[in-house]
């Protein structure tokens, strides 16, 4: 029972700072990304439409042992796009915490794209068309009218896709496997605890720091968004 | 710059045909809810593709359905004032009325340009504001001034000023007047009311169930009585043009018209200013000798033209006065004790000079004749 | 190395780097997801596997030193039943596990994936058990997973390595499974083929001293003498 | 049914602070832009809590602050015709019009009253869309339908008919008038237009800042110079009762005033039924002797009660011609000429009788003395 | 490769039909709550929003396993919920298909919440407040305003939990273990594979076929909300 109030070992830390790590950067890598692809699927029409709304749900809809195996297939580094970036630009996935972000990333991915799809959807065209007649450009509308009104959703996605990445599990272990300090995130140091006798208690201490981070998070989110959306409808 | 736009789009239950040409000045879009003005104006901004047409601003083409050009419309640099306001809810009023300046090529106006529109329309306690609190009048005044101040090359209009009340409208219509007298920008303007077209309009464009019925200079169109029938018999109304005689002590301008004098309250202009008057028809009553002893000042001689019977009591009398037509709506049964027919003789006292317009910057007269 | 491994490994690397004063670096996964990992490149010297099937796979492949390939450790698998004093039975053919179970479930890891699960089916098979409860078996998706089953009785008994079973309060191994009714249960250990790293000979080495032994033995493990 | 709403709430930047009694009959609220009209109508709708007041309908305490008395939104049934449409965006016309049924307790309005108002509004055609395709005064009137099919006890109306044509507008205005006389539904009514609210209003709130400037009888308040102010001046007008006395074979109606007889365009209603002239001052002639050979048909004797300059050229004069009061707008130029001064008789001749409006219902004259 | 082309085994067949029911009833059941709570998130007032906020999102932050034990502990016949409900009603959730439907809403809720409220959030509340004016009660504008305005983002929430459920594994074999035919939804079907030598054609095949399902509905799904939401803007 001590250990309950006893701080974090060395080792624990270094989960809970793996984790905040890899989820901040999968989240803020793949973000971008999400809100573009989001704005093409609510608002382009282009071929293919179907098929890269398919792909970007594939995450969830896959096992997250096959997402990861993919992963493994594809960017690691015998891996077509791992090979390559591996051998242009030095950057390896495999057994490291960015393939860990990677995967966290990746398996995020549909909810930030949810999240700001429906924000989108939601935006009044007028109002976009209002600031065409004005001047603004494509680029200019989404940036001026488009992405300030989405905000509160994409502060919405981007913690789902935060929470998702803290809590990232199957994914990420068959892609970067489980090392300590470089690819041991807290989810699979949790997942060890369960697995070694009498870890029950090391686990759900862990969880709780895991949930309490999240959590917080998600609480700030709340306030973040009720202020930016008050912002607009307000005085 | 004049504009012309030719159209023809099918909706469910309507179609839009137009083809019209707009000279310089104010193009005034007059009809029934419904009749299809706004499409028009979308359809030059570019927010609406027409299955056909073809729209010409002073020589640049917009679209061209058949040549296969478009325009988009951040391109087309028009000060668009919508119907139902659309201000963006997450900027200040101040954002948003210098909105259109952050895409503008060129920062053409200045702050004093802002400080006066904000004058203007009374906005300069809002500036801080988001529009989400700001009433009704108000989010229509800062939407007219975010579209005045994006530099526009053409103003598109739709019904601007339908929230507002009376004193506002004396405050925004000269402005307009400016504008279209001074910068010579060129006004598509939507309204039901024909006190502003009377005096903003250069040209008139009547529109009924998605067609023109008439299309024309304003003083022509207004008097017609196919464009009387859209207007509304009780604003049937003439315009004639004067110019400034003087300025007389007690607060009266003197005019010069073809058919002799005329006091109308203060105008601003100096001697020799050419202005518009517009002379309701309910406004002008006949008499066959010279009545004195009145208290109305403005008694012009005229001959009477024609008598049109309407269908209730009333006959509309259509007066040559100079140069100039007016129109009188009067009862059939003073027509009769006047004894007036075509080729006599009368005189028109006109009450009040419902609006009058200064057209400093128009040369010579808008209207053929 | 094996995820059941976990803290004897921990153990065995600390007491390697004290003595050595090389690093090790732990990757803690299941035997398949590690012999895929090896398969796609993945930088590792030494490959322990709880299931000799990939191992097997990974040698077939040439991806491990076969050469170097030893079975390390042994265990055995016990039958549990929840509580904390359960009766001690006797395994034999005609054991009544059905009416041990009373129409609950037996937990055991996934019998067709996870080693503790092939070797329970054995076990049972060879017992002439397996067709009496097949139906009631609940497959876990680890050894763990199972434990756990029956420890908050959700199912009154289960079958699991005698490592885990130890670690419970709430089970008791009411009897261990003959090790002849089963394949040997074996921890396979080997080099990595394309190991660049001159210590792997010496870890290798190492987890046969003594040292290692003592740190599996703590753990139940037993150690498969040469 | 008569309505009290005592308000008192503090926005940034603007405070509101009224206290009225709205006797029954039409009620019109009246002011520039922002002057709060819009809060009020809310308010009395429960669609925002005031920081303190009292809003009684009827004897029905609808909020109360200092007895914690609330009654939500959706029990008031109330008729709110948005300054803003709001219709539902997922629902056809129809489904707009009849959603209020859905929750009327008793469906007291039956078919053949859709079918009335359907009418009434033109939105025949529209009954099978959805409301994203109307034009601005299709879906206004399309809320306008919505909001009187929903058997409300009273109406709330925000500015109903800015976005209409004339035409429209002479279609809508008397049946706002039966209403207002035949079922006695009471009616909170915002509008910038004076003829309307002279036109329907049988008490005029005028506000200004937030403040309530002058209230009353249409007739009075419109009248008052202060109220003149907020109505802007060449809105100025009268109201004066009268009472039908027959029709005449051409098609006017000969009604009977106080100070003589008045011939106005052909007007429903049996002889003896009393109806309220609006009389524009600027309509306003004055002359010294009877003036005759005039196409006005419309002469009264009159006493000057009193001539009050403007701020220009103008001045009022406060005419008295039988038992009624009159204003008329002349130039001080002319006042001088013609010796205009208090006790002085002279002739009033009216040109047009802008807006006339029966008063059925009204049991004797809605004013004070 | 012949395996590629040739039919499902009876037993994939078997995995295949449980999944869609497990995706199904997991849907089914959570999705009216789903609404009830986002409603409650986006418009409502109450103490303890933030925790009820946090509790919804539970299933996301933490690692599947461990939210799969935790449903073992309170929905096992030993649990306390578990063992009230197969006492007064007869509903048993361990090994069972229906747990496997109760754990595959759990972890799919979060997505349905957020895509609920989003659209929630997105309604004019002037529209509300219109609809009040003309007699609807609270419960009536819900029903009549905003639940129809809503639907294409209900639609997207449950087609993305459907997903979910379809890909759901960690919690499931964790408090429903992987029983053939009771348990074994697809992904269970396909981890096993993958944890089997020479197991992955197969795994890749079930693969496809789980792929295939989801993008089915999610296509499907996006053709209705398209058309729902073009009446709702139409004509
Ligand atoms: N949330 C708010 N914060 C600050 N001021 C507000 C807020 N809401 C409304 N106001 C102000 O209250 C005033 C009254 O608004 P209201 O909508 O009642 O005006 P109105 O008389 O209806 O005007 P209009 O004729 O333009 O519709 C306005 O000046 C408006 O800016
Ligand atoms: N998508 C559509 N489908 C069918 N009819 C449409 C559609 N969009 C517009 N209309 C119809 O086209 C006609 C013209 O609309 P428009 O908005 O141009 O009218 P308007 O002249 O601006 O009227 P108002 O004065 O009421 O604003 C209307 O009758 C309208 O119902
Ligand atoms: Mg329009
Ligand atoms: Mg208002």
């Amino acid at each position: 029972m001590m250990e309950w109030l006893g701080p974090l070992s060395p080792e624990e830390w270094q989960a809970v700072r793996l984790s905040l790590r890899v989820a901040f950067w999968a989240v803020a890598t793949s973000l971008p990304l999400a809100i573009l692809v989001a704005h093409a699927l609510a608002r382009w029409r282009f071929p293919g439409k179907q098929v890269l709304n398919v792909v970007v749900h594939l995450p969830l809809i896959m096992p997250p042992v096959v997402t990861g195996y993919l992963l493994l297939l594809t960017f690691g580094t015998q891996g077509p796009i791992g090979g390559f970036l591996q051998a242009h630009f030095g950057i390896v996935f495999a057994f490291r915490w960015t393939g860990a972000a990677l995967a966290a990333g990746v398996m995020a991915f549909p909810f930030m794209v949810r999240a700001a799809r429906l924000s989108i959807e939601a935006v009044d065209p007028r109002l976009e068309q209002a600031a065409a007649t004005l001047g603004a450009s494509r680029a200019g509308i989404f940036l001026t009218v488009t992405l300030p009104l989405i905000l509160p959703g994409i502060v919405a996605g981007a913690v789902l896709g935060f929470a998702k990445g803290m809590g990232e599990f199957g994914a990420t272990i068959t892609f970067v496997s489980n090392i300590p300090g470089q690819t041991q995130t807290l989810p699979l140091a949790i997942d060890l605890m369960l697995e070694t006798p009498d870890g029950e208690s090391r686990a759900a201490r862990l969880a709780v720091v895991s949930v309490a981070i999240a959590a917080s998070a998600l609480v700030v989110s709340e306030v973040v968004a009720r202020r930016i959306a008050l912002r607009i409808s307000g005085p | 710059m004049t504009l012309s736009v030719a159209l023809h789009h099918t909706l469910p239950g309507f179609v839009l045909d137009i083809d019209v040409e707009a000279p310089p000045g104010v193009t005034a879009l007059f009809g029934r809810s419904g009749s299809g003005k706004t499409t028009v104006v979308q359809a030059v901004a570019g927010l609406m593709r027409p299955d056909a047409g073809r729209v010409v601003l002073d020589g640049t083409v917009l679209m061209d359905s058949a040549a296969g050009i478009w325009v988009p419309p951040h391109k087309r640099r028009l000060g668009y004032v919508f119907q139902e306001g659309r201000l963006f809810p997450h900027l200040t009023v101040r954002a948003n009325l210098r909105y259109g300046r952050w895409f503008a090529r060129a920062s053409r106006r200045d702050r004093a340009e802002e400080a006066r529109v904000v004058e203007m329309l009374g906005i300069g306690d809002l500036l801080d504001r988001r529009p989400g609190g700001l009433s009704g009048g108000e989010k229509q005044r800062v939407a007219i001034g975010r579209a005045l101040l994006s530099s526009p090359r053409m103003l598109l209009m739709d019904e601007p000023l339908a929230s507002l009340d009376e004193a506002r409208k004396e405050e925004i219509l000269p402005y307009l007047e400016r504008l279209r007298d001074e910068t010579a920008l060129p006004i598509l303007y939507v309204s039901h009311s024909v006190g502003e077209v009377a005096r903003l309009a250069t040209t008139v464009v009547a529109m009924r169930e998605g067609r023109v019925v008439s299309a024309g200079p304003a003083a022509d169109v207004l008097a017609q009585p196919q464009a009387v029938h859209a207007v509304g018999l009780s604003e049937a109304s003439a315009l004639i043009y004067a110019r400034i005689a003087a300025q007389e002590d007690d607060g009266l301008t003197r005019v010069e018209t073809s058919a002799g004098p005329l006091l109308v309250p203060a105008l601003s202009g100096a001697p020799g200013t050419r202005i518009r008057l517009r002379v309701h028809a309910q406004d002008v009553i006949l008499a066959r000798g010279h009545p004195g002893g009145l208290s109305a000042l403005n008694i012009l001689p005229a001959r009477v033209i024609a008598v049109r019977p309407g269908e209730g009591p009333g006959v509309m009398v259509e007066l040559d006065v100079g140069e100039e037509r007016l129109l009188a709506r009067i009862t059939r049964r003073s027509a009769q004790a006047l004894g007036l027919a075509p080729g006599e003789d009368c005189y028109a006292i006109i009450k009040s000079l419902a609006s009058t317009s200064v057209l400093a910057g128009t040369p010579g007269r808008a209207g053929p004749g | 190395a094996a995820a059941s491994l976990t803290d004897a490994m921990r153990d065995v690397a600390g007491r390697f780097e004290a003595e050595t004063g090389h690093d090790v670096t732990l990757s803690l996964a299941g035997s398949s997801a590690l012999a895929r990992q090896i398969q796609q490149g993945a930088p590792a010297d030494v490959y322990i596997s709880a299931n000799a099937g990939w191992m097997d796979m990974l040698e077939d492949d040439g991806l491990i030193d076969a050469a170097t390939r030893f079975d390390l450790l042994g265990n055995a698998i016990v039958l549990i039943a929840h509580g904390q004093d359960a009766a001690p039975v006797e395994i034999g053919p005609d054991l009544d596990l059905g009416g041990m179970l009373g129409g609950g479930r037996l937990a055991m890891a996934l019998v067709e994936a996870v080693p503790a699960g092939i070797y329970g089916k054995a076990a049972l098979e060879n017992l002439g058990l397996w067709d009496d409860v097949a139906l009631q078996v609940a497959q876990a998706g680890n050894v763990r997973a199972a434990l756990s089953l029956v420890a908050t009785g959700e199912a009154p008994m289960g079958i699991v390595y005698a490592t885990d079973a130890t670690a419970e309060d709430d089970v008791t191994a009411v009897a261990t499974f003959p090790a002849e009714l089963h394949p040997p249960i074996d921890y396979p250990a080997a080099a990595v083929a394309s190991s660049g790293s001159p210590v792997t000979g010496a870890f290798l080495d190492f987890l046969r001293s003594a040292p290692a032994r003592a740190a599996f033995e703590a753990q139940g493990f037993t150690v498969m003498s040469e």
